[in-house]
């Protein structure tokens, strides 16, 4: 038997999952609160482009980062707030991220949700959709040529990704050299406006694991209990060396693409049906009927979580944002092989 | 009545759509959404079947494109930012802008790129890339700065036998206004003269126009008269319409949206300094993007494109020797 | 009941498919002699860059070319000899092209597999794998904006291909509009030097065609009758409407990748299996058992046809190459849009 | 003993591999089979697990290979043809390219390319794209000319800390040969006086070194001295080196087998036009291939690329002013 973050022997005894799901709650909580407010910011005409929200997928995204471990591997997708946090990734890197903070990983450079520590094995996302995936299976590659056992790698897409050529070559490449790849797909039924039904024809995306040769896993993403169970499964059987696995997990966007669309193509039936429950009321609920915690335990909770929340903000609006002639527009590491381009405006002291 | 850059588009499209029956609309979200800048509004409704919602499948959507080009069809493809046509490079440079040669058949697509830095877009979300498709045989790179070339070459565009890789700036979309749309316009492959001048002649394309007559704007007070010379294409180029105004002015200044190595403003200058060399008083100069990506945060990025600012700085060291 | 080539209801009834298998051998007979005949004038010096041929896989090929129409759409892979004559390349297409004579359909500007006549339906491949098969969607599209029905578009692509991203981008949207596409996988177990095992890791590749939503039908490529009536059965499906297709056939290369290549990776177990079985001896065999042909009339027709291929060769070798003075040297059909780059030398008597 | 610029590959490769066990090789057909042009004959036997084969999935390729830089690895990725780095074409501008920008953190990783004409090979088998890869900021792109080159540039390469695009010319492959490896080297960045002469600079790279040499061994006999500058490395471009060239010449003509809007051979002569324009006794040219993709037929090929002869031609010109 693999072990999982939660191990699926023992679900029935619920006594046992109760730490995990608690942490997972509370950082379901915080990254919810989180991007609210960079929301509300958002529409307070506060922020510098696009704000890009997970409402509705932190049961799922949780579940990945809360099944990694240090060491692992983990490519993000727009809307895994919460499982970065799960990761170990710093509330305020996404603040700072956000803001343009020289103080965040991305110095200002790259903004909002693109943003990693490679180091700590968060890899920064380029915007085009699919392309983490292969850098996924390069960093799990190199694990192996170096001889390090027992690592894995989770690339997070979209129902939307599926349809890339970078998807389809990183994902076969996956399964030609066995890499401990777990391919988590958060089917939110969407991509921008597009619907399912014009993304894909067949009848469900796990239709796609057996024809690269790899391990399929479907999941209720609203449910996260069933996250943590079926994301720890597929991430612990990578990691015990039964090749890459794809884990699709259905759910709907409860949010615009992005903060400045209001969404209104997406269908009321699906909003009414079981898919458009909120993966975080739905654990409050079950927090609540089982005794785990009541309403003044997740009030505080909320206000704790608020809290913090509104300090990173504050601090991060404090810190210095970049400055263009402090900043050394250079491209390349090696930099002595930078060309300086200030010839483009000729200086009038040159001997011509 | 105003109209706006991103209008102009959208009615360029409709008009096409409404006289053409072969022409079609093809990309990610342009149908009943209207794409991700609206610029496919209504049209979906308004030509029911002709405007297609796509996968996020970059290189099939241009190869689709081409299929349907060979047939006779007339599409129109939308790329939801030009950067992300870097998935669709190969159906561009090498299915589509080789067709014609290879077969001595057309290859009418044309394939919208919103392109351009704005505020907060970051790395992946900004990127020109006329340079990159210019290089390539086979290819017409248009680059409109107003809402009327932005109207008309739509529609020429659209008319033009061969692959058109149609370059708007996002920039403009909504803020670049006019009164009405244009009933006759300068042909592609003509560029224009935006500002009359005798000191110096200022190219530039796309919203780099707009830095650029900001800088003469400036520079006038100074009792400069800068000459700007709006590429409108960028292939084909209108050599002789930038030599004519370098005949005039004796300075050239080139200005781009790109980054500095090779590129539009390359060309220019490559061009006039190996068949205009004697017009020259001074050596010809050019003003491009800082060589990174382009930077997220707006005091970053206002510091790595040209502005109105640096435009005139370069002007005024060029105009002093 | 959909109508094929040769109608699967009666296959038992052996008689009824006599002439479509004669045609088809003929064809091959003729792919075949005309390939050999190229690679040893490639071996002998005498032909401009690499020469690539299809032998052994001549049944496969030879059943998409009789299956189709004309109206339809069809984009080989580069060992389709077979199935561009049966559907009606003219044998001088190959050869003209082959040796770059300006009669040629690519006039010398393109050479060897790389030719088509798209106004018939026959698409010039680009060599990029995978490229062709998103164009004969759009062909497909076009058709059905046209209000054009009935037709049908057969890419053609091999193992290697699907590993391509622009292979999934194209079947994922032909399944996406229900395109009349037939996409025919001829598996012939090496991509160049690259077997299978390292190319991908599903049992089959025809157990992709569920996650496309696809109809798979998988066939012996070695088998004359058999890939005339699957190939068959899959374009009538696609004709009547079914969507796209997927054909899987399984056989081997009986030749190096291109004619420079000893091909000494191979398997000779594949070789001795009966995937190494040729189809045009298993054809000829087939012929001699059912009295449909004797040695006589085998020795006649390879005779006959060898002096076609001959007379074919002789014609174009006397017919003129391309002449670069002669040559416009633009490449836009918009001729007033092109630029003159002559400015290029400079031009002594110019005004400078 | 001789070796082949082919030869010379193989062995940097070889003694990458051998000296740093972070170095691997990933691509098409690489492994037992040595490469579709035998760059790897051997090493996957001589270095078990470290030569690896990849399916024809080249975006996935190129991105692997950024991944495993990331994780400190040295990848060496073997694109089969040029012409098919266009679907690896976000993975290396986006991805590896913006990485160091976006991180500070290296990305080391070498692309290389068999790039360029041979004959019969056709447009989809002989294109060049140094100018393409130059454009954007983040690549190193190199151009080595001679077996020397392509040896000790590979080496420095591989151990440079950002992505390398190794632009290796095919036509060199089995007929270029040097007596030889060298054991030093010029570093990357700087250009090589090729041949002496005082009369014009020719600025060439990778294959037209050589048609440049002959074209200056023909102009020779007509009492011509021409230098030859080897650019060696695209990008960066060692300006300082080809304008103390054209400082002693007085005339420039830059020549590229790639094709003639934009990329190296304007890059060259907008900088020299910028920076150096008094020294410029006569207007600068350029000789690039002409303007369609490359043909098939040896007719028109030797006429689509610059050969001597016609590069001697537009000497001839040149020095005529
Ligand atoms: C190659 C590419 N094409 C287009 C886009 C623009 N784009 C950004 S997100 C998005 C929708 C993604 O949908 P999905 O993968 O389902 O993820 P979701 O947003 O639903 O979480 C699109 C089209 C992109 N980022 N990359
Ligand atoms: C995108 C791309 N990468 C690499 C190549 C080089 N190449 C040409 S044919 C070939 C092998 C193709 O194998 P497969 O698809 O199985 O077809 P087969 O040759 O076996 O018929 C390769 C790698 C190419 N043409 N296109
Ligand atoms: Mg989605
Ligand atoms: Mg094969």
């Amino acid at each position: 038997m693999v072990q999982t973050v939660l191990d699926s022997g023992r679900v029935s005894d619920l006594s046992a999952i109760r730490g995990v799901y608690l942490k997972a709650f509370r950082i379901m909580l915080l990254a919810r609160l989180l991007e609210e407010k960079l929301a509300s910011l958002y529409r307070a005409g506060k922020m510098h482009g696009g704000v890009f929200i997970g409402r509705g997928q932190e049961a799922l995204s949780v579940s990945i980062g809360l099944s990694l471990r240090e060491g692992d591997i983990f490519a993000p997708l727009i809307r895994d707030q919460a499982g970065r946090l799960a990761f170990g990734e710093p509330l305020l890197d996404a603040v700072r991220t956000y803001f343009g903070s020289v103080l965040g990983p991305m110095r200002g450079r790259d903004g909002n949700v693109h943003r990693g520590r490679p180091r700590q094995g968060l890899l920064p996302m380029i915007s085009h959709l699919g392309a983490m995936i292969a850098v996924v299976n390069g960093a799990l590659l190199a694990r192996r040529l170096k001889g390090i056992q027992g690592t894995v790698g989770v690339a997070s897409v979209g129902d939307g990704a599926t349809s890339t050529g970078a998807f389809h070559e990183a994902l076969n490449q996956a399964a030609v050299e066995r890499l401990p790849l777990v391919l988590v797909i958060a089917n939110n039924q969407y991509a921008y406006s597009t619907p399912n039904s014009r993304q894909f024809a067949c009848a469900s995306l796990l239709d796609r694991a057996r024809g690269y040769g790899v391990e399929g896993h479907g999941v209720d993403g609203t449910d996260l209990i069933e996250c943590l169970r079926v994301v720890g499964q597929a991430i612990a059987r990578a990691r015990a060396g039964h090749g890459p696995q794809m884990v699709v997990a259905e759910l709907l966007r409860l949010c615009g693409h992005g903060e400045h669309d209001p969404a209104d193509y997406v269908d009321p039936q699906l909003k009414n049906s079981r898919l458009g429950r909120d993966c975080l009321k739905v654990a409050e609920e079950f927090l609540l009927e089982h005794g785990w915690a009541d309403a003044t335990s997740l009030a505080e909770w909320r206000e704790e979580t608020q809290r913090t929340v509104e300090e990173a903000i504050a601090q991060v609006q404090r810190e210095p944002t970049p400055d263009p002639f402090k900043e050394s527009w250079v491209a390349l590491s090696s930099r002595h092989l930078c060309e300086t381009h200030e010839e483009e405006v000729p200086n009038p002291g040159a001997d011509i | 009545m105003s109209i706006t850059y991103l209008e102009a588009i959208r009615e360029a499209q409709a008009r096409a759509l409404a006289e053409d029956p072969r022409v079609f609309i093809y990309g990610q979200d342009v149908g009943a959404f209207g794409g991700a800048f609206k610029a496919t509004k209504g049209l979906a409704q308004e030509f029911p079947g002709r405007v297609i919602d796509a996968p996020i499948s970059e290189d099939a959507i241009v190869g689709l494109a081409v299929g349907a080009a060979i047939e006779g069809m007339r599409p129109i493809v939308e790329i939801q930012f030009a950067d992300f046509s870097t998935v669709a490079f190969n159906q561009i440079v090498n299915q589509a802008a080789t067709f014609f040669w290879r077969t001595n058949l057309p290859c009418p697509i044309t394939v919208r790129l919103p392109c351009g830095g704005t505020l907060g877009s970051g790395p992946f979300h900004s990127q020109t890339m006329e340079s990159v498709y210019a290089h390539y045989p086979g290819l017409i790179v248009l680059t409109p700065a107003t809402v009327e070339d932005a109207y008309s070459m739509l529609l020429e565009a659209v008319a033009i036998d061969d692959p058109v890789i149609f370059c708007e700036h996002k920039l403009l979309y909504y803020h670049l206004k006019a009164e009405t749309l244009p009933t006759e316009a300068l042909p592609v492959g003509r560029a224009r003269i935006a500002r009359e001048g005798r000191h110096l002649t200022l190219v530039a394309y796309s919203a780099m126009v707009h830095e650029a007559l900001a800088a003469a704007d400036e520079l006038k007070t100074e009792g400069w008269d800068i000459e700007v010379v709006d590429l409108r294409s960028v292939k084909p180029l209108d050599t002789d319409t930038v030599m004519a105004s370098v005949a005039r002015t004796g300075r050239l200044l080139c200005v781009g949206e790109s980054w500095p190595w090779g590129g539009v403003t390359a060309e220019v200058i490559t061009r006039v300094a190996s068949e205009g060399f004697a017009l020259l008083d001074a050596p010809p100069a050019r003003l491009n993007a800082k060589d990174t990506p382009v930077p997220f945060h707006p005091n970053l990025w206002a510091a790595h494109r040209p502005t109105a600012r640096s435009i005139a700085a370069a002007a005024r060291k060029l105009l002093r020797q």
